[in-house]
């Protein structure tokens, strides 16, 4: 295999809450993303997954870890080469309504990274580059001088794509930027993803809740629980053949859209609520809502292991 | 329900072309957030008659002095306190002043104070919370406590207390207005500051790489403007009141200079026999307070997003 | 099977600042005893305010009924005051709402939420208005419910919070549930938690519910009958099966496409359906999903079509199932 | 709970300290010192006052001194009338204040969440609009010109009510109407906002599809919920009240805090003004605390402990 362009080794992300107390939202990840692989991310609200795409493009500050982009540490960079290296990686983000400066037009918003990074040297030719980029994510171009609020929700994620395409990035990180959206939206926003990888040959890590989006559009997926990585697989496999037994359990909460198959699955539902980060269950953190759980869980904190090729799990108890 | 409109023909049957480009197409006018937030401005009726309102004192307080016939402190003892007339609109005062004329030359100096101490409360206001509410953390948690030791002394006892011991005048009071009152104002742009810094569209050009100034002044700040014009335009009618309040108690500006607050202080005095000596700089005072605090409010709904469609 | 409820015709709009929204335009469907019907669609296309009109919760300024009826129990809805809606609310229909979060009370302790109603409507002393509050909350199944009802919201959890929200609706045994988008704002787990436990309860106490959601996934269990609303209108109505099965409108179909499934190859590509919903301050004259539509026609444009008889259980509203639209080119 | 207590006390007595030491230092640095303001003195006789009351010794020592005084609670004698030390006035004139001010401020309230809820209710009604230009007016007439008016026209014009004094009831309405203006109209306009606000939200959806009575709703729902912001305004409210009191006080003739405070700023009596100033700064900085455990108190959802009891998302702590 050739050198990943991402590498994120043991990443950690603690907050600090009120009096001493610690919230640890990502507590220890590793993985790789290949050139032109589309990483999927999933887990429950509260796993951390924000935060790992946050504190990977040094929004957050990291606790500890490293993020290695084309063999560079992004935590290790001056400020003068973090901000040559933010041009190779972007984020698009997940509330449309947020995400754009209500004060600004479409046109400065999409320039703001060619402004900042001085990548156009005349008028016109910002002008021109902003029509180029709407037109690549299919936007009418004569709408450049309105603002974010004359938009629809899935117009307004465009727009969130085409500024992040500005600087040529070679890395996108897609923070949940379909969960805002009508379903019959956002397929357009996917199908406008992939097509812009092919074209591009871009990078993606694509975090979300939704477990089917990310299976669809993923090459390889990584399950988080509570701050940790509890399975990576590639998206077949994990599907077919789980071996984590949260992963089991969020796929069959998934329902179907097929009452044959929905009225005849016999599915584990997961009883009682996702633990508070700041005070996760000792040993493995899925412990208390684990069907198969036992006492060395409470004790032992599972490595995170390769139990086949490229198929990782944390757990004691793997089939 | 049942019988069609038109009569069906197989033309009616063949496909549909449309332009998939057209459906994207916006039709209505493009506003910008400020083309917006007059739009609905102008349609309230109250909020613009104090704008006129304002507007008036203002012409009337610069350009009223220039043009009367009298001067502020003319005195002609034959003529005091006469009541209102053609001669001397608002009659005199005990000293025989044109009341008029003081009342317009008191409002200069009325709005001065408020317009200019409002004004220094908005810096130091913005910048003490800007960077408070940009640096966050240690720095916000020490800046905010000094805010709230100083928050916890009564606003108008501080004033009081630094009149009393300093040289009264214009300069005094304006510093006396100043130098607690521009925690409000901190502590709002604070909020804002927070509350923004955590919008996906900073993070967004947090992750282009964007200078802190840039950040503050393309992002944060136009986005907090709204709140902020709220609260210059609700400081002002404070620092008037506060103005009018010290010059009651005889903390005020002095004499032969007159602002509203010394001449309403004056007239009290002879409240029972010549009633229009405080009439009128009574009067103006609550009107200006009262314009202000209206054209506030009306700015406080044109600007507040939940009512935006 | 008897019919609980049925709405004929049904027109609601709002007024706004820019014009008159028409959010409901003519929506017609029944529920019968003991059954489970889904509306489903995207935000905006009126499925809440649809469900809320039917226990007049829509605020009235701005929302006005326009026109047609709902009749609940044959009892016209439509024309009863407001002093007769307190009697149906909560006691023959109960809601339940999409936020947990905001859904209750903040400052009144659970148990008493649940109460209030029991009082109000079966004249229940406090005390025994009590034990049926821990009753319903074993119901619901939250564990020590002894402990629990003298908690406040804030100490429960989003999934604990919308068992709350059905005991309260349930309080007063309702023949008809009215849960609006309830699962959309919790977790997948705790989703799945939340529709087991609807489903045990409509088997256990044999309540109608109407169940409106956006995710046609939530439906394909719990629900006996589907109906599809776009723009304010009920495009495609039927079964579950005939829904997912044989949809007829390319609404629905589009929908179905455009999903991603978890059983899917990766390879299948999802299709998309292009541009977006009308604006409803001016609605179109025709059907308003064609300009969305790839098979509109000419006369789409124009006239929005009725619905027609797929078959006994199953209507679509499209012209593509009008005897003139077989066997002309497109 | 003891914990956040102690905290929040200590964050009082800084901003004590601050204000006492501000009074200190500020009225040391007067030009020319207390004596010298009108008459001139002999200098011997400045010396053995200034000796009399301490001011001869250095400025550290008097400065502490100044500091014991006000942790005993012993503010030392008034410059201007030998008779009197300033406890003393305080003592004399402060129950008359009191009593004013407790009046006012149960006005204010009363008629505010009256005006204020009632506004809500007739939203875009005639009540609320009435209700809200007399707010608006009752924010815009400062208390002492609405305290004049109101003397001239209820007791010069139509002598209905007493114009001075503070004796039978009779004497306490104009100057508790004055004082309680400014106040009732900030709460009315409070509390209607509050109001509307609650009014969206989504539990009062809940309380109406429950089928209780609309009342019931407003009372249980909406109304509990609206006023819980309207205790955080107690704190700024007594400050009005109490600073209201200096000009009201002076123009009914009322012989409370507030004419004493006045008198002594025009005879730079400066132990007075300084005593009384550390005085009503105590009231304030203690009746913003109270406040603050007040709310911890009636709403649930401030867990004073200073735990958070938010989990979950990540985000809300960054």
């Amino acid at each position: 295999m050739n050198e990943p362009l991402i590498e994120v080794r043991n990443l950690k992300k603690h907050f600090i809450v009120g009096r001493k107390k610690v919230l640890k939202a990502v507590d220890g990840v590793n993985f790789t993303i290949q050139s032109g692989e589309t990483l999927g991310m999933v887990g429950e609200s509260g796993c951390g997954k924000s935060t790992v795409g946050r504190t990977m493009l040094r929004l957050y500050e990291p606790t500890s870890g490293e993020m290695i982009i084309e063999g560079k540490n992004i935590y290790a960079l001056s400020a003068r080469e973090l901000k040559q290296k933010r041009r190779d990686m972007q984020m698009i983000f997940q509330d449309p309504y947020a995400s754009l400066n209500p004060r600004m037009t479409i046109r400065d918003i999409i320039a703001e990274p060619l402004d900042i990074h001085k990548l156009t040297s005349s008028k016109q030719e910002r002008i021109a580059r902003v029509e180029e980029l709407l037109d690549l994510v299919g936007l009418n171009s004569d709408h450049a001088n309105r603002y974010p609020h004359e938009f629809s929700g899935g117009q307004r994620q465009r727009i969130g794509i085409a500024r992040a395409l500005a600087v040529n990035p070679k890395f996108i990180i897609c923070d949940e930027p379909i969960s805002a959206l009508d379903v019959s939206i956002q397929a357009q926003v996917v199908n406008l993803l992939k097509d812009l990888q092919k074209k591009l040959g871009l990078t993606y890590l694509f975090i979300a809740h939704d477990l089917s989006m990310v299976k669809h559009i993923s090459d390889r997926v990584v399950v988080m629980y509570l701050g940790n990585i509890v399975e990576l697989a590639d998206s077949q496999t994990l599907y077919k053949n789980p071996s984590h037994p949260y992963t089991k359990a969020l796929m069959s909460a998934i329902p179907i859209p097929d009452p044959d198959i929905e009225e005849n699955r016999v599915g584990t539902v997961l009883s009682g609520d996702l633990p508070s980060p700041i005070n996760p269950p000792s040993g493995c953190a899925f412990r208390t809502r684990c069907p198969i759980a036992t006492e060395k869980c409470a004790e032992v904190k599972p490595e995170f292991q390769e139990v086949k090729d490229g198929h990782w799990t944390a757990c004691h108890y793997v089939d | 329900m049942s019988s069609n409109k038109v009569t069906l023909t197989p033309e009616h049957f063949k496909s549909y072309e449309k332009d998939i480009r057209q459906a994207e197409k916006i039709s209505r006018k493009s506003l910008n957030y400020w083309e917006d937030v007059w739009i609905r401005l102008k349609s309230n009726k109250i909020a613009i008659t104090a704008i006129v309102v304002l507007s008036v004192l203002i012409l009337m307080a610069i350009f009223a002095p220039i043009f009367s016939s009298y001067e502020y402190q003319g005195q002609v003892l034959e003529d005091k306190n006469q009541p209102p007339s053609l001669e001397h609109w608002f009659g005199t005062d005990e000293l025989g002043r044109d009341m008029f004329v003081r009342t317009w030359y008191g409002a200069r100096i009325s709005l001065f104070i408020g317009v200019v101490a409002a004004l220094i409360d908005l810096t130091i206001g913005v910048i003490y919370g800007s960077i408070a509410g940009y640096f966050g953390r240690k720095v916000d948690e020490v800046m905010m406590r000094i805010c709230d030791v100083l928050y916890g002394i009564p606003y108008l006892l501080v004033v009081i207390m630094l009149m009393v011991v300093l040289p009264q005048g214009l300069g005094t009071m304006i510093l006396a207005l100043t130098v607690t009152g521009w925690i409000t104002m901190a502590r709002i742009v604070r909020g804002q500051i927070l509350q923004l810094k955590e919008q996906e569209f900073v993070l967004s050009a947090r992750s282009l790489g964007s200078s802190t100034k840039r950040l503050l002044f393309r992002h944060l700040i136009p986005n907090a403007m709204g709140p902020i014009i709220v609260t210059l335009t609700l400081t002002i009618p404070l620092a008037i009141f506060t103005e009018a309040f010290l010059s009651f108690l005889g903390l005020g500006v002095q004499a032969p200079i007159a602002s509203w607050g010394t001449m309403a202080e004056n007239g009290i005095q002879a409240l029972r026999y010549f009633p229009w000596r405080i009439f009128f700089p009574a009067f103006f005072i609550s009107l200006t307070i009262l314009a202000f605090n209206i054209l506030g409010d009306g700015l406080r709904d044109a600007l507040d997003p939940r009512l935006r469609k | 099977m008897e019919k609980l409820l049925e709405v004929k015709d049904l027109h609601v709009s709002f007024q706004t600042y820019s014009g008159e929204v028409q959010a409901v335009r003519g929506v017609s469907f029944d529920v019968k005893k003991g059954e489970t019907v889904a509306i489903v669609g995207e935000s905006g296309c009126g499925k809440s305010v649809t469900a809320q009109t039917i226990i007049k919760l829509i605020p009235m300024p701005p929302g006005e009924i326009k026109q047609g009826s709902i009749l609940f129990n044959e009892k016209e809805i439509v024309t009863k005051s407001k002093k007769e809606m307190f009697e149906i609310r909560g006691k023959e229909i109960g809601m339940i709402f999409q936020d947990p979060m905001t859904s209750l009370n903040p400052t009144m302790k659970v148990g008493n939420q649940i109460r209030e109603g029991l009082i109000k409507h079966q004249r229940m002393s406090p005390r025994a208005a009590t034990e049926r509050a821990i009753e319903l909350l074993k119901l619901v199944e939250i564990p020590q419910p002894e402990k629990r009802i003298n908690q406040y919201p804030h100490e429960f959890s989003g999934g604990m919070r919308q068992r709350a929200m059905i005991a309260i609706a349930l309080a007063c045994n309702p023949k008809l549930l009215i849960a609006d988008e309830p699962t959309t704002a919790l977790d997948v787990t705790i989703q799945a938690q939340i529709l087991k436990l609807m489903k045990n309860i409509q088997k256990k106490m044999g309540t109608s519910i109407i169940l409106i959601t956006h995710d046609l996934g939530v439906v394909a269990d719990l629900c006996d009958r589907i109906v599809v609303m776009y723009a304010g209108k009920v495009v495609e109505q039927g079964t579950k099966r005939e829904i997912f099965k044989n949809p007829q409108h390319p609404y629905t179909k589009g929908l179905l496409r455009s999903i991603p499934r978890l059983d899917q190859e990766k390879e299948t590509s999802l299709i998309p359906i292009f541009g977006t919903p009308p604006d409803l301050i001016s609605p179109p004259d025709g059907c308003g999903f064609c300009e969305r539509c790839d098979d509109a026609m000419n006369i789409c444009k124009l006239e929005d079509a009725e619905l027609h008889q797929v078959s006994e259980t199953h209507q679509s509203r499209c012209w593509l199932l009008h005897p003139m639209a077989q066997g002309v080119e497109s | 709970m003891t914990r956040f207590l102690l905290r929040r006390l200590f964050f009082v007595l800084i901003s004590l300290w601050v204000i006492i030491s501000a009074t200190f230092f500020l009225m040391k640095a007067v030009p020319g010192g207390p004596f010298s303001a009108e008459k001139k003195v002999p200098d011997e006789i400045l010396k053995s006052l200034e000796a009399h009351y301490g001011l001869d010794k250095p400025l550290a020592v008097q400065y502490y001194d100044y500091l014991k005084s006000v942790v005993t609670w012993d503010l030392g004698p008034s410059f201007r009338y030998d008779a009197e030390t300033v406890n003393q006035i305080i003592n004399r004139t402060f129950k008359i204040s009191l009593v004013l001010g407790l009046e006012a401020l149960l006005l204010s309230i009363a008629l505010g969440l009256f005006f204020g809820v009632m506004a809500a209710l007739y939203h875009n009604k005639f009540q609320d609009y009435s209700s809200m230009v007399l707010a608006v007016i009752g924010m815009s007439v400062p208390s002492f010109i609405l305290a004049v008016f109101l003397q001239y026209i209820f007791a010069i014009k139509f002598d209905i009510f007493p114009a001075g004094r503070f004796e039978s009831p009779l004497h306490h309405v104009l100057p508790a109407l004055s004082l309680a203006a400014l106040p009732t109209a900030f709460i009315a306009r409070l509390t209607r906002s509050n109001m509307l606000e609650v009014l969206q939200q989504d539990y009062i959806k809940t309380a109406r599809a429950k089928g209780i009575k609309e009342n019931a709703v407003m009372i249980k729902h909406a109304i509990r919920n609206a006023i819980l912001p309207v205790v955080t305004y107690l704190g700024p409210l007594t400050a009005g009240i109490l600073t209201g009191s200096f000009v009201v006080e002076n123009i009914y003739g009322i012989p409370g805090l507030g004419t004493q405070f006045v008198q002594s700023i025009t005879n730079r009596d400066y132990t007075v003004i300084m005593g009384t100033t550390v005085f009503y700064s105590i009231i304030l900085v203690f009746m913003i605390f109270v406040v603050d455990m007040l709310y911890g108190v009636i709403d649930p959802r401030i867990n004073i402990t200073g735990d958070n009891a938010k989990g979950g998302n990540a985000n809300e702590f960054q």
